[in-house]
């Protein structure tokens, strides 16, 4: 650890920061999925300092969290961006309409 | 050093931020990509190199495509929904004192957590010989943790099995008409680059026994060769996956828990190795994970069931 | 072999499902029904070995904590899983009406439910904090594409909502497990109770995300906004597993971490505003239940209404209330599948839900309104039923600690549940003049109609059953008895 | 022999079930009289002991003492004439209506006269009024169904009366027997109250002075044989519930006593003065009734008052009752055969009047004169002085009911002619050889007769100067008071009916429903939140537990 | 054998309750069998009751404990007072599926109708049976639920209205109710009907918070029972067919609610305990307001069957009033009128329905001469009438007897007054509807129909005759009031 605070947490605390303004203020799907992506690389960074701050060498647990975490995110977003291009392109007038399957 | 790491961090605070309320939705996924970048660049020199890979090439590279390939579906489909209109002026400024507050709350309790050595990371950096593999994250991954990675992987599944339910392809079909315009780039590309970038992504894999890299990297790695060929039309998005393709899919997963539940009964625990076998095991493992990964990640980005090679 | 009943608890319908999807339509219904069969008896055995012999660990690999991950039923997961089992046959003898055929829809709806029914029972059984995380994120990534089997068309806009939700929920939660790790080095959910004990203000912003990450998860006011649209739009096995369970996994998670890793904080106020919210989650729900004109949707909103009592443990914090909470768990889940799946029945064969336009569904279909009807019994905590007990140990917990406020929230919420349940069944089964239903559809086959009925008697017979399952359940961890 | 005792009112209860279906037909029914009547004289000739049967109604006592066998006695010749005059009415459209209320009268009546315990009295006394309703409303007139309102506001006043005296008897005594009473107001808190209470009770069936008012409106209005028995029997309904449940002078209750003799005498003689404006010869034999009844309840006061010797004035009263029915019965029945225009028919009837107002060698001489046997001097001298008034109200009796010879002829049926003979015969004879060889003789002295004729022929002059003097006959309202105090409550029934609804308007009923969604509506314009607020409530939260952690800390 | 006659309060709770479910599961096709297993089910419970009944005479008493929770059990027992409800329902259940069979005999959903009218009767006999409040409670919130049904049978709009009215009412009493129980258990640990109450200890300490409570049950409970303000909801029930109305005014609901307050009065506080609150006097107060302020809406009611629900709601509270009053004599007052109001009110019901079946009368003044067309109904309807006023020698009047008598007794004179009020009242509602249905010409054309159709007249001229005879032979010994007079004995 060292004496004078690590800027790295501040940058955290803003992607954190920022991550929570974006998803409260947006209402673009896209862009809200960007500010959720930029939330969690705030808890990313977040769970790296923790295992940097590890005497003794960088923690390896919250490694393989951030790695789980990170694929987690990606798979989760590229989930939602197949809905966003869904809801996005069809009508606006067949979202009541039974689907044709 | 700190000098450097105040000014990597504060340009992170100003991409994020500036992703964030960008006016034109273009800049911002632009922003976040370089943000992805500069995060793996802080990442790594954070000691954490594993996770600075992962996140150049998952978290900033293949999202960022994907991120571009969706706006540019956007844009065509109905170019005004695009645009973004904010929320309101009070919602605005409470959104922005509270997250400041937030923020500076999460800033706070960091630095004021002690970190001792008492903890499981010290354990399993103790432990790491019986572990069958030397690389501590890779380590916590397979062995340690196994079972997160194991979930994680029916994460992927899932997460894939909802996009194909949408029917919502970024690439279907071969790109006719399209093709007339191919520049040479794009074959060079294909046929010169595509090699090099399997073999890194292989190569990931494998290392990731030993030093920075493993099968998330090399899956992800994997997979942006497979995008790199989509984009080079090689390859296209189709409906109908083979029953080997699919295997191929949900190898991964399947490897994982078969090989667990056929050793549970000896073992006493599931997904405890043998140690004679632990490396063979990981090493197994690991690849059917990394071509699983590959797969699925190549399979979102285009939406589809299945990817094949386009006939010339 | 009693150890290794909670990995197979997890792992039978997590790789059933998996080669669901790796086979295709080949093997429908019998592969995911053998699957459902063996998961029911596996469960079933796992719970008859807690309750005899109390709580199992398996710790996974090998490895004990802080190290490696260990699976743990305890009185609390059991009953869980047990009621998971219990829904999930139901669910999955229902989903032979709709999804029995061979179809690339049922193909996926198999699998995902599998997948979905070992996420939660993987998720139940878990007990480590980050790996709740990844069973959470199963849990809802599973869910958000069942809700699209209705018609990706009509439900992608709720199914975005809710995975915006689940997302950001998830992230929120794992700042909290990021900060408890910090805290504690750990991340099993005994150890890290001391560290976080006494943690300062690291230790309130963690276990603030933590609950807050649930809260989200668990639709409760106010952020219950994308559950409505996701369960009354989902197709009704779904809407059912959904609500009595998915849900409800995230309320357990609450109830785990107050009597666990949250134990050692100062909780008094925090547990009055976990019980407020509960207290407006089953006003501001039933309230909109009752305006709601369709019928899906009441029942959805009756949902958000219903996971509010289970918040007034909170405040309630004693050994009655502990019981009644959970209690209203397993007796809201079970009545509330029911609810969808009788609902899923009317739509079936009307081929709508608007509830001024349903009359007269009594005959064609008995079973289900029969279903509807002993279900509603166990939402509106009328006796006999499980609901009722239920409210009846909340109530007990509420004037034996003398916070008789709670009580009064309790009474109100029953009687704000009758009057949108009674709309329903006034409208849909008593109303006579105007034509009858231009029959759209087929009466619902025994296969779809049993399934709700018996949930419904279950839901009766609940008010009966009290006994057993509270043994089973085992009183408030660290309660003095 | 006894459980005989349990058919006379069983036999025509049951009776007139059947009448009511019309399974019994007017042959029937008047079959059913005349067996019970032959019975009732069968057990009145006979005598039966008492009967306790403990499992019906309250512990029920049956018996016949004097008085209840000589009544008996009177009340099967009543009945029996009026049945068989009754036996047009019984056919028709409305037969069976009249049938089952004719017979259930008569069981009520006769369950009046052998019930010996309060709750039975009771139970008789009460369907004796209620089915008496239905002879009262029989033709369906305005007139009829005004008596029968009033007749059923009076009766129901009578019963409360009688409920709330007989709660507050029953709760200390018990379900007493007549022979018990005495006891039973020796241990009474408020002896005088519970006298009070049940006089006045029974004195509303009596038509005793104030609450006489419906007697005059509802004996005319009802068909001719049951006029007969309303005025002959019913009214003794009244006078039975004095004797048996009130103590025989021991104690003695001075000021109910008093007050019933007061009341009876004034009754006496104002009735007859108000009879004689009246215009309708029923309406004069009414107020005849009232009048007589009055001139009944002063020895029953003496006797409540203890002012008497209870074995000296019991079978006065009873005498007096005995012949007052029969005279009276036989004078209502009179007016069947008075329509027609026959001299001879009309000549008969004198002898019943002449028998009411006590002439010599009638039945009322004795009567009168035992009656007047047995009281002080001074009120001895106000009963002859009352006879006056009573001659006069008879003579207009006469006056109208005296047949003209323009009117039409109706056809007599010989039948009840005969029975209505008979029953003045009976009148004349009965009460001779009822009375006491002490009354016969008493009667005979030469005073009695002197006290006899004197007011008879006073009468008679003063009938003559009236009947010059004033004509055209001024006309006092039949029931007298009632007509004002009926306008007067209904004007107050009005106001307070105006108040009451005003009232019940004003103060809101229960609401229908407690909750509706206009209710909510109005509550809620509750829009789902969007993302941005939910968000916002989300971060605040978020803010909040940690805060609230750190301050319970 | 011993076992099987012990649980003997279960067997009859299940032969409505499996009768319920037979003919739920015949449904709307089976027509016959409907009607075989609904009387062969009334007649078994009659059997049984009468079996029961036998039992308690001699002193014995019955008792299933179904345990539920570590310190809570469902507790059916029968002593005398559940017989009394018992038998009364028992009894008019029978007659009242004949009279529903024959009402009923062209309408659609016969099924669901008799089959939530099993449930009723199942739910009244719980009440009826219950061991302690918890029980009570559950079997109380049942029959709110099966009535409901019932109540909305019809379907029309008016239905539903009454129906909700109904339904917002009785939950809401449930819940005021159910507070009061758990504040029960929660005081004194047991809500255990033992005769003359078991609350004694907690005098002393807890006067207020009993008081409390006490109001909480007798509110809630008095929603059913129809005391004045909370009987909204029963002069809107009766558009409910007849049968219905004759189950809810007569057996089922309003009893319910009664005989709960005669359970909370006797058994879980005592009367010594109530009365030395002051319970007693506000109870006596409550009941009294209510009988006058039914009266007098009854009154003003121009339609026959709102008429009789109003002279319902006057009249339960006889029974409240009764045991309020608190003296022996009373109490056999008050709970005599629960078997004596029962049959006067059911024959009025039933008579009114077979005005309107026979004839579709509703309102009063149609009534204008029909006792010449059906003499045998507008009798019963007489007897009935006169039996709410308390005319001898009917039912009512033994009721009123006995209360007048109790409240002279107790010394609370004022009573006396109540009842000559509420006498002079039906009177005034009663009679001229008498002297109508006789003495008026009918305005109706004569059609041939006359008298009622057997399936009818049969359940009329029963429950007609059996209030005369609950009158006529009271002191016999198995009369209602020689029951009654054997439950007061065994309780004071």
């Amino acid at each position: 650890m060292s004496s004078i605070p690590d800027p790295f947490g501040l940058a955290a605390a803003a992607l954190l920061a920022v991550g929570f303004y974006g998803f409260v203020t947006h209402r673009h799907p896209l862009r809200r999925l960007l500010a959720i992506n930029i939330f969690g690389n705030g808890v990313f960074m977040t769970l790296i300092l923790v295992a940097r701050w590890m005497p003794g060498g960088p923690d390896p647990i919250p490694h393989a969290m951030v790695l789980t975490g990170i694929v987690i995110a990606v798979s989760a977003t590229a989930f939602g961006l197949a809905l966003v291009r869904r809801s996005m392109t069809q009508e606006d007038g067949d979202r009541r309409e039974p689907d044709d399957d | 050093m700190t000098l450097f790491d105040s000014v990597l961090a504060l340009l992170i605070a100003i991409l994020a931020w500036r992703s964030v309320t960008a006016p034109d939705l273009y800049r911002g996924i632009v922003l976040f990509i370089t943000l992805g970048l500069m995060l793996a660049l802080s990442w790594a020199r954070l000691d954490a190199p594993d996770l600075a890979l992962a996140e150049a090439a998952i978290g900033a590279g293949l999202l960022g495509i994907l991120l571009l390939s969706t706006w540019r579906v956007l844009q065509r489909a109905a170019p005004r929904q695009g645009s973004d209109e904010p929320a309101s002026y009070a919602v605005r400024w409470l959104a922005v004192v509270g997250s400041t507050v937030f923020g500076g709350t999460v800033a706070v309790a960091l630095y004021g957590l002690q970190v001792g050595s008492d903890r499981a990371g010290a354990e399993a950096l103790a432990s790491l010989d019986l572990a069958g593999i030397d690389q501590p994250v890779t380590a916590v991954l397979l062995n340690f943790r196994s079972y997160d990675t194991l979930l994680e992987m029916g994460v992927l599944l899932m997460a894939l099995i909802g996009a194909l339910l949408i029917r919502s392809p970024l690439a279907y079909e071969p790109w006719h008409g399209d093709t007339a315009v191919e520049s040479p780039l794009m074959s060079v590309l294909a046929k010169v680059f595509t090699p090099i970038v399997v073999l890194v992504g292989i190569f990931l894999v494998w290392a990731g026994a030993y030093g920075p890299g493993g099968a998330f990297q090399g899956g992800a790695v994997l997979a942006g060769a497979g995008v790199l060929l989509l984009l080079c039309r090689r390859l296209y998005g189709d409906a109908d996956a083979t029953l080997l393709l699919r295997g191929l899919l949900v190898l991964g997963v399947t490897a994982f828990i078969v090989i667990g539940l056929l050793l549970m009964p000896w073992q006493g625990a599931f997904l405890a190795y043998p140690p004679g076998l632990v490396y063979v095991l990981l090493v197994v493992i690991e690849f059917s994970l990394a071509v699983s990964i590959a797969l699925s990640l190549l399979l979102l980005f285009t939406g589809t069931h299945a990817v094949r090679a386009v006939r010339s | 072999m009693t150890e290794h009943l909670p990995v197979l608890a997890v792992f039978l319908p997590l790789l059933g499902g998996v080669l669901q999807f790796l086979l295709g339509s080949r093997g429908l219904p019998v592969w995911p029904l053998a699957v459902a069969a063996l998961t029911v008896g596996c469960v079933l055995l796992l719970v008859g070995a807690v309750g005899s012999n109390g709580s199992i660990e398996h710790a996974i690999g090998g490895w004990d904590p802080p190290l490696g991950i260990r699976l743990r039923a305890d009185g609390l997961a059991a009953v869980m899983l047990l009621l998971t089992a219990v829904v999930g046959a139901a669910v999955s003898v229902y989903a032979l009406g709709p999804h029995g055929k061979a179809s690339p829809q049922a193909t996926h709806f198999w699998a995902l439910w599998l997948l979905l029914w070992g996420s939660l029972n993987a998720l139940f059984l878990s007990a480590d904090l980050f790996n709740i995380y990844v069973t959470l994120e199963l849990v809802t990534l599973s869910a958000i594409p069942l809700v699209l089997l209705a018609g990706p068309g009509k439900t992608v806009a709720a199914a975005l909502r809710y995975l915006q939700f689940a997302l950001f929920g998830s992230l929120l939660y794992l700042l909290g497990v990021a900060i408890t790790y910090g805290l504690a080095g750990s991340l099993d959910l005994a150890l890290v109770g001391p560290a976080l004990a006494d943690g300062g203000l690291a230790a309130g912003l963690a276990a603030g995300c933590l609950i807050g990450g649930v809260l989200v998860k668990a639709a409760i006011v106010p952020c219950h906004v994308w559950l409505p649209p996701a369960h009354g739009n989902a197709p009704a096995a779904v809407s059912a597993v959904l609500s009595a369970l998915v849900v409800k996994a995230a309320v357990y998670l609450l109830l785990r971490f107050w009597t666990e890793p949250l134990a050692g904080l100062s909780g008094t106020l925090v547990a009055q505003l976990l019980g407020a919210l509960g207290a407006a989650a089953i006003f501001y729900g039933s309230i909109q239940a009752f305006r709601q004109e369709r019928l899906k949707l009441v029942v959805a909103y009756s949902t958000v209404a219903q996971l509010g009592y289970m918040l007034l443990f909170f405040p309630l914090a004693v050994s009655q209330a502990w019981d009644g909470a959970v209690y209203h768990g397993l007796a809201h889940g079970v009545a509330k599948a029911s609810l969808f799946l009788a609902t899923g029945n009317v739509i079936a064969y009307v081929g709508h839900d608007r509830l001024r336009e349903l009359r007269g569904l009594d005959r064609p279909l008995a079973l289900s309104v029969f279903a509807f009807g002993l279900a509603s019994v166990s939402i509106m905590g009328l006796p006999p039923s499980g609901g009722f007990v239920a409210k009846w140990l909340l109530l007990s917990a509420a004037v034996e600690t003398g916070q008789w406020w709670w009580a009064v929230v309790l009474i109100i919420g029953g009687l704000l549940a009758a009057a949108y349940i009674i709309r329903v069944l006034r409208y849909a089964f008593l109303q006579a003049p105007g034509p009858a239903v231009d029959v759209q559809g087929p009466v619902p086959s025994a296969v779809m109609a049993w399934p709700a009925t018996l949930l419904g008697l279950l839901a009766i017979l609940m008010g009966f059953t009290a006994a057993p399952t509270l043994a089973l359940l085992g009183g408030l961890p660290g309660a003095t008895s | 022999m006894n459980l005989l005792l349990i058919l006379l009112p069983v036999l025509p209860a049951v009776m007139a079930l059947g009448a009511l279906s019309g399974l019994l037909g007017p042959r029937g029914t008047t079959c059913a009289v005349l067996v019970t009547s032959a019975l009732a004289l069968v057990l009145a000739g006979v005598g039966a002991d008492g009967l306790h049967l403990d499992w019906l109604l309250l512990g029920t006592s049956l018996g016949l003492d004097a008085t209840g066998r000589a009544l008996l006695a009177v009340a099967a010749l009543v009945w029996g004439a009026a049945a068989i005059s009754s036996r047009p009415l019984f056919a028709g459209e409305a037969g069976p209506r009249y049938s089952m209320c004719f017979l259930l009268t008569l069981a009520a009546n006769l369950g009046v006269l052998i019930a010996q315990d309060v709750a039975a009295f009771y139970v008789s006394f009460a369907v004796m009024t209620y089915a008496a309703y239905g002879l009262v409303v029989h033709d369906g007139t305005d007139e009829a169904v005004r008596a029968g309102r009033i007749y059923l506001v009076l009766s129901v006043a009578g019963e409360c009366l009688l409920l709330s005296g007989m709660f507050l008897l029953a709760a200390e005594a018990g379900n007493a027997t007549a022979a018990e009473m005495g006891a039973a107001y020796a241990v009474l808190t408020h002896p005088e109250l519970v006298a009070g209470l049940l006089l006045a009770g029974f004195a509303v069936k009596m038509g005793i002075l104030p609450l006489h008012v419906w007697l005059p409106l509802a004996h005319p209005a009802a068909p001719v044989p049951a006029s007969a028995v309303l005025s002959g029997l019913i009214v003794k309904g009244g006078l039975l519930g004095w004797l048996r449940f009130l103590p025989d002078g021991e104690p003695a209750l001075v000021l109910p006593g008093d007050v019933l003799a007061m009341l009876g005498l004034a009754g006496a003689v104002l009735a007859a003065l108000i009879g004689c404006f009246q215009h309708r010869a029923k309406t004069v034999l009414a107020y005849s009734t009232v009048s007589q009844m009055g001139l009944l309840a002063l020895p029953v006061g003496l006797l409540v008052a203890g002012r008497g010797e209870a074995a000296l004035l019991i079978p006065v009263i009873a005498l007096f009752a005995v012949h007052h029915a029969l005279a009276k019965g036989a004078l209502f029945l009179a007016m069947d055969h008075l329509k027609g225009y026959r001299p001879l028919l009309a000549a008969v009837t004198v002898l019943p009047v002449l028998a009411l107002v006590g002439a010599p060698f009638t039945s009322g001489l004795v009567a009168k004169g035992a009656l007047k046997s047995v009281m002080p001097d001074a009120l001895a001298t106000l009963v002859t002085l009352s006879s006056v008034t009573t001659t006069l109200l008879l003579l207009r009796f006469l006056v109208l009911a005296w047949p003209r010879r323009d009117s039409q002829t109706v056809e007599l049926r010989r039948v009840a002619v005969a029975a209505w003979l008979l029953l003045i015969a009976a009148g004349l004879v009965l009460p001779w050889a009822m009375a006491d060889a002490v009354h016969r003789d008493y009667a005979f002295q030469p005073g009695v007769l002197r006290d006899a004729v004197w007011p008879l022929l006073a009468g008679m002059i003063v009938a003559a100067v009236a009947a010059r003097a004033i004509r055209p006959w001024w006309r006092f309202p039949e029931g007298d008071v009632v007509a004002p105090v009926e306008r007067l409550l209904i004007r107050v029934h009005g106001a307070l009916a105006h108040v009451l609804e005003d009232v019940l308007r004003a103060v809101p009923g229960p609401p229908q429903r407690l909750l509706s969604r206009s209710i909510l509506s109005r509550l809620l314009g509750l829009r789902e939140p969007g993302i941005p607020w939910v968000g916002l409530q989300l971060l605040a939260l978020i803010l909040l537990l940690p805060v609230l952690y750190l301050l319970a800390a | 054998m011993s076992a099987l006659y012990e649980a003997m309060p279960l067997w009859v709770l299940m032969t409505s309750l499996v009768t319920a479910v037979l003919v739920f599961i015949a449904g709307e096709p089976w027509q016959r069998l409907r009607v075989v297993f609904n009387v062969t089910g009334a007649v078994l419970k009659l059997v049984l009751v009468g079996i029961m009944l036998r039992g308690v005479h001699h002193g014995h008493e019955f008792a299933v404990h179904l345990p539920l929770l570590p310190d809570l059990a469902i507790v059916l027992r029968a002593d005398a007072l559940t017989m009394l409800f018992a038998t009364l329902s028992a009894v008019l259940w029978l007659v009242t599926t004949i009279y529903a069979l024959a009402y009923l005999e062209h309408a659609p959903n016969r099924a669901r109708f008799f089959g939530f009218f099993s449930l009723c009767v199942t739910a009244t006999m719980g009440i009826a049976t219950a061991g302690n409040l918890f029980t009570f409670f559950i079997f109380y919130e049942m029959l709110t639920l099966a009535t409901w049904p019932l109540v909305v049978h019809r379907g029309v709009s008016r239905s539903m209205t009454a129906g909700r009215a109904y339904l917002q009412y009785t939950l809401a009493g449930g819940a005021v109710f159910l507070l009061g129980v758990v504040l029960i258990y929660a005081l004194s640990g047991s809500g255990d009907f033992v005769a003359g109450g078991h609350l004694r200890h907690l005098a002393d300490d807890h006067s207020g918070m009993l008081i409390l409570i006490f109001v909480l049950l007798v509110a809630g409970l008095g929603v059913k029972a129809a005391l004045v303000p909370l009987h909204g909801w029963l002069p809107t029930a009766m558009v409910a067919p007849a049968p219905v109305s004759a189950l809810l005014h007569a057996v089922a609901v309003v009893k319910a609610g009664a005989f709960g307050i005669v359970r909370v009065v006797y058994d879980v506080y005592g009367v010594d305990l109530v009365q030395s609150l002051g319970l007693g006097d506000m109870l006596a107060v409550a009941a009294s307001i209510t009988i006058i302020y039914g009266s007098v809406r009854a009154i003003q009611q121009t339609d026959l069957k709102r008429r009789l629900a109003f002279s319902t709601v006057s009249q339960v509270s006889y029974i409240t009033l009764g045991i309020a009053v608190g003296s022996p004599l009373a109490t056999i007052g008050g709970l005599v009128h629960l078997v004596h109001q029962g049959l006067m009110k059911i024959t009025l019901f039933f008579c009114a329905g077979g005005y309107a079946e026979t004839h579709g009368i509703h309102a009063i003044r149609e009534l204008d001469g029909i006792g010449r067309r059906m003499p045998w109904t507008t009798a019963m309807f007489t007897l009935g009438a006169f039996g709410m006023i308390g005319v001898p020698p009917l039912a009512g009047f033994i009721t009123k007897w006995h209360l007048g008598l109790g409240a002279v007794s107790a010394g609370q004179y004022w009573v006396i007054l109540v009842l000559l009020a509420s006498t002079v009242l039906n009177a005034v509602y009663f009679l001229p509807l008498l002297h109508r249905v006789w003495f008026r010409a009918s305005r109706q054309e004569d059609n041939g129909v006359g008298e009622a159709p057997p399936g009818l007249l049969g359940p009329i001229l029963f429950t007609g005759v059996a209030s005369v005879a609950a009158g006529l032979f009271a002191a016999f010994a198995w009369s209602p009031l020689g029951w009654v007079e054997l439950i007061v004995e065994r309780e004071y």
